[in-house]
């Protein structure tokens, strides 16, 4: 890992902490239920890809593990908290929500839907990949449980099939659950592939790890499976780990983590003051755009007569739209 | 029923109003206390009792072999009920949000749906669970989805507006020999304004036949499900104008009732239809053609419908309210179509 | 055009009179000369050709990378597809039978179809592929799609019923930035009197489109796919007896092109929808909802349809040629309708 | 094995075998496409099963090995030749095609779509019998291409979970194909449940693991996985393989091999002499039953008027239905 590299993941680390210690304060603002939090292995997985504002990074859906990753690919707190108070200014228009959203340029792909089916869809960018010949890949973030559905093993089969770049991380659950397979390296094998486990593994190794599975991938190596476990138990322990790790190898001094952390509170703790003040969504634009054929809104608000002999109509009352 | 019964299920008994899913609760618990054949399979409907908690205090009572956690694969688990219905139990299949259907469509209609046309007899199998918008719940936890099954032969649903239709109904559901799709509307599960006190006896409502919700002259409006209760509404502001509103509530959409809306359409003259669901091929269509088919010499003006807007169901309040159909849409419509 | 191109895409170059699959090969072919980001995937479509040869010699000219043969996996694959997608590429998956699409219902419904609703931008996607009865090829290889999509706001639906068609809306389905289902009938892939010649040079056709295949003054017809044949056939017969059928081709069902059908109805006053696809659900009910809400007050006669029956399609002849609308049944409603 | 059994399979084999040759001599009737013929190691599989006549053995579905499986559950002849002429005494009124169809007293589970989806559905009939802890088991065979779809690993999945008595057979395919997960062992050891693969094992051999297998389901030991090698190409030789392997042990005689030849041809030329003659379906019977709500077919054909002055209007012509 570089210097550069580690004061991102640091900064990442704090700005996510941040969000989520703000979330919960906000009152007004809640993570949807099915969000893991952030795990800062997230983040310095989400690291070792390529990145780009310009669309021609590596892709990443963060799944369950938003907002580490979609931190790690540039999405900022504002956009986090303008998708969560769905405010007209959010990235989806408050049209649908989520801790994640699509940006393609920055390489983000947004997903708040059923397990399973983004391994899919990354398997289908990563087979864009392979076949321009661009040292591109995928990584996708799926709950374990993603394992029970048939649209995993489809989405991963295609994969193997092809043997394109794609990473999918599948990272264990808290809860009960049943019929999960948890023999992920097993699976792996049945497909063909590579897989990895993570648990206590140190955030180097982990970085190590991952670029490589990476480089593999790109160069045409196929797909690794990572298996990512205690995700939910050690969640903020692990980004104090981190920054220590990165105090005692001397990557940065004290006074420089506290800057970091402080510049990441304040970028954060400004996002929670701007969007108090932004306006909800604006309904005719918002969703005027998405509807494909539909007839105007409401047909027995016309204006005219829909009599042949042309007797006009008094206007309808209530709304009328289109 | 056992003394240690939970207390939704228990409403009933101690002569007190019940809630629209407490009445979901007690069918399930009395049929299932009824008859050894039935069971239960969904996601975290055990221990957990639920997303909603209907089956809170099942598997204590009725244990793990009849209350069937399930892993998140809607296809399998449904193929799975279909094949112990075969063998002669009746499962009853909770999707933990109707949303969660989509990946059993194929089972469901190529499977399920086709069962006793090839021949391999009557599979009973109800599937079951939350449905509709008004939660904030977005695109994928607020759907209807009647319309992904109402084109094929070989299915029932069942959307009931009160709690004791959805004890009746779904009881007739269970007992039904064909499958039945049910769908029990989020927004009337707690609702207090829908409790009710449900007969004490056993409580059956036959399926397929509509009811009769508020009677009237001049205007019929067919709806189910939550708009039922957005439609009365509608008629009492309506009838302040004098617009006397019949509201014929369909509570099964498959088959269709298509005796009683023939009969109020030749009545009052003027046909208007309310659904959530989104429009463009939605139910309406079809109220239409029979209509058409069969009281088209009736109609004093042209057939219109008031439904949710052609778009996914928006996450933020704004745009929910804007897209789902609301009273005063209703109302405005009622009053163009009475003056028409 | 490379000059070892297989025969069945080259008809048009060579002036020679296409058939309906050779048009939907030369749309195929054509695009992917065109633009190098249009792909195709699919159960053996490669070195096999496909289930009906649509893409012989396909994979020899533009590699196996562009012509892609899948596993037996069609929601994982149109998932991938929709991945690809995002990434530019503009992927035609074909189903070996539009049948198969079921179990990808989920992924079209819940995730390509709100591409653009979710922020993810325009989704370019073409899933195409045969449907339809006639063929005795049973409830799994006859079904025809279309009302298990009509109803999912952010698709397009598109069903030919010539060559020319075929040959142009294919091409504007894989240049448009929506997703599109696409339906061939296979009654129309290789019939005789189907055969025409196509323009010469690039021809599109546009999506949304009607197109009326026959004038007339007294009952429109509204239809599409084989049954638009079957349509013209009675629409003869009808003329025998003096009554001038109007014959409207939707060609594109989703959008619909409502102001070619409310302006045939108020000029005819009478509206017979008829569809290959069973009767309950079909797409004749938001049509007449259409008609109702723009020309009630033209309607002569109520909104009738001719339709298969409710029921999956059988696979024995004697049964599948009962379940299907006939000729005769067109000319017996559009007598009656025109009496009326 | 037991001389009952021995002979059982011989008189099945040879029944299979003439139906495919009169099939093929016919000129008017065709396997569907799909089928991969008789394999008589699929019957032997079928053999190790409970037989029952009163919908209380073990339950089959033979997906495409059928008519093997068929025959060993009991179907006869007669059957298979109405099923493929469409008669309209066919077991499902020529309604539906394929080579199996159900029929619940004698176990007998019928398909003819996609593949995997028997898969799931036999588990929840093995479900059916574990929860009434009755002495009865699950057979489905399945194209090996079933792995590549999603409703197969659900239906796997929820067997595995819940151990239930099943014993999947997944037939190799002759065909290409692609993305196929061959390592059968290997995704049986990611699910956790038991492995056998066959291949130029003998008939005894088979029979000895398949029995176990059926034991050990039925005791509630889980599902078994097994891979059916080389279905496609030896197909025939495989029963005249059994038949020499059954004369050289001493269980049968040349003498009896050959009555039980021609036991088994005498009734299935019989079957076909008698389709012959037999009428196709009559369309108001085959369709009435199956239709649930549909309105009557066609409502133009009405005698009454719909006038509410009451003006009567001629009969239609054209078939009234309902
Ligand atoms: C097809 C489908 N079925 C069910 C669900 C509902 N669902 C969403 S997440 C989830 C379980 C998630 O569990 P886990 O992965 O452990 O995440 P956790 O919520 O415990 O953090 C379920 C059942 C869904 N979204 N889609
Ligand atoms: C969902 C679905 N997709 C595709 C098909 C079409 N299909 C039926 S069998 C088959 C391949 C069968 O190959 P194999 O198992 O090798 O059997 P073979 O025909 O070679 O004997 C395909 C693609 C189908 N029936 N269902
Ligand atoms: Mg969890
Ligand atoms: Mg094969």
């Amino acid at each position: 890992m570089s210097r550069d590299e580690i004061e991102d993941l640091l900064y990442q680390g704090y700005q996510g902490r941040r969000l989520e210690e703000g979330v919960r304060r906000s009152g007004f603002l809640q993570w949807p239920e099915h969000a893991v939090g952030i795990d800062t292995r997230s983040i310095v997985i989400s690291r070792t890809m390529k990145h780009a504002v310009d669309g021609r990074g590596d892709l990443c859906c963060p799944g369950p593990m938003s907002p580490g990753p979609a931190l790690a690919f540039g999405a900022t707190p504002l956009e986090f908290l303008r998708q969560l108070a769905h405010r007209g200014t959010s990235p989806a228009a408050a049209r649908a929500g989520g801790l994640s959203w699509t940006d393609l340029r920055r390489g983000l792909i947004g997903w708040d839907g059923p397990p399973g089916m983004m391994t899919q869809v990354l398997a289908g960018a990563a087979l864009a990949f392979a076949q321009r010949g661009e040292n591109r890949a995928a990584l996708v973030f799926e709950s374990e449980k993603a394992l029970d559905t048939g649209g995993w093993h489809e989405g991963l089969n295609f994969a193997a099939a092809r043997r394109v770049p794609i990473i999918v991380v599948l990272v264990a659950s808290g809860s009960a659950g049943v019929g999960r397979v948890r023999q992920i390296e097993e699976v792996a094998r049945a497909y063909g592939i590579k897989a990895v486990t993570i648990d206590q593994d140190s955030h180097a190794g982990i970085f190590a790890t991952l670029r490589g599975a990476r480089r593999r991938a790109a160069l045409g190596g196929g797909p690794t499976l990572v298996a990512l476990e205690g995700a939910t138990d050690d969640r903020w322990q692990s980004h104090e780990e981190f920054a220590s790790w990165a105090l005692t190898e001397g990557h940065v001094t004290e006074g420089e983590l506290e800057s970091i952390r402080r510049a990441a509170a304040a970028g954060v703790d400004h996002a929670f003051a701007r969007i108090v003040k932004e306006p909800g969504p604006e309904p005719h634009d918002a969703l005027a755009a998405v509807r494909i054929g539909s007839p105007p809104l409401r047909p027995w608000t016309r204006l005219k007569s829909p009599r042949p002999d042309g007797v006009a109509e008094a206007p309808m009352e209530g709304p009328s739209v289109n | 029923m056992s003394t240690d019964a939970p207390v939704h299920v228990t409403r009933t008994r101690s002569g007190k109003p019940a809630t629209f899913l407490e009445a979901i609760a007690e069918a399930l618990w009395e049929e299932m206390e009824r008859d050894e054949r039935v069971f239960l399979m969904g996601e975290d409907i055990g221990a957990y009792g639920g997303a909603f908690k209907v089956t809170r205090g099942f598997i204590e009572r009725f244990g793990a072999s009849r209350v069937i956690d399930t892993p998140i694969s809607e296809g399998g688990f449904t193929g799975a009920a279909a094949g112990a219905a075969h063998m002669g139990l009746r499962p009853v299949v909770e999707m933990q949000f109707m949303d969660f259907i989509s990946p059993a469509y194929d089972v469901l209609t190529n499977y399920v749906a086709t069962s006793l046309y090839r021949g391999a007899g009557p599979l009973p199998l109800v599937v079951r669970g939350p449905v509709g918008g008004g939660n904030r719940g977005g695109p994928f936890h607020s759907q209807n989805v009647e319309m992904a099954f109402f084109h094929t032969p070989g299915l029932k649903i069942v959307y009931p507006s009160t709690p004791a239709d959805a004890k009746g109904l779904l009881k007739s559901a269970i007992r039904d020999d064909d499958p039945v799709i049910f769908e029990e509307h989020k927004g009337l599960y707690r609702a207090p304004h829908c409790r009710e006190l449900l007969p004490q006896q056993d409580h059956v409502v036959p399926i397929g036949r509509a009811r009769t919700a508020l009677e009237g002259e001049d205007l019929t409006i067919v709806t189910y499900g939550l708009m039922v209760h957005r439609s009365l509404e509608a008629a009492a502001e309506l009838a302040r104008d004098r617009i006397r509103v019949e509201v014929i509530d369909l509570r099964t959409l498959l088959p269709l009732d298509e005796e009683t809306i023939v009969a109020s359409v030749r009545k009052t003259g003027k046909l208007l239809i309310v659904h959530e669901d989104t429009r463009t091929g939605g139910i309406a269509g079809e109220i239409a053609m029979r209509v058409n088919e069969r009281a088209f010499e009736w109609l004093d003006g042209p057939i219109l419908r008031v439904t949710a807007i052609d778009s996914p169901v928006p996450f933020s309040g704004e745009l929910e309210d804007f897209f789902l159909p609301s009273v005063a849409d209703v109302v405005t419509a009622g009053r163009y179509l009475s003056r028409y």
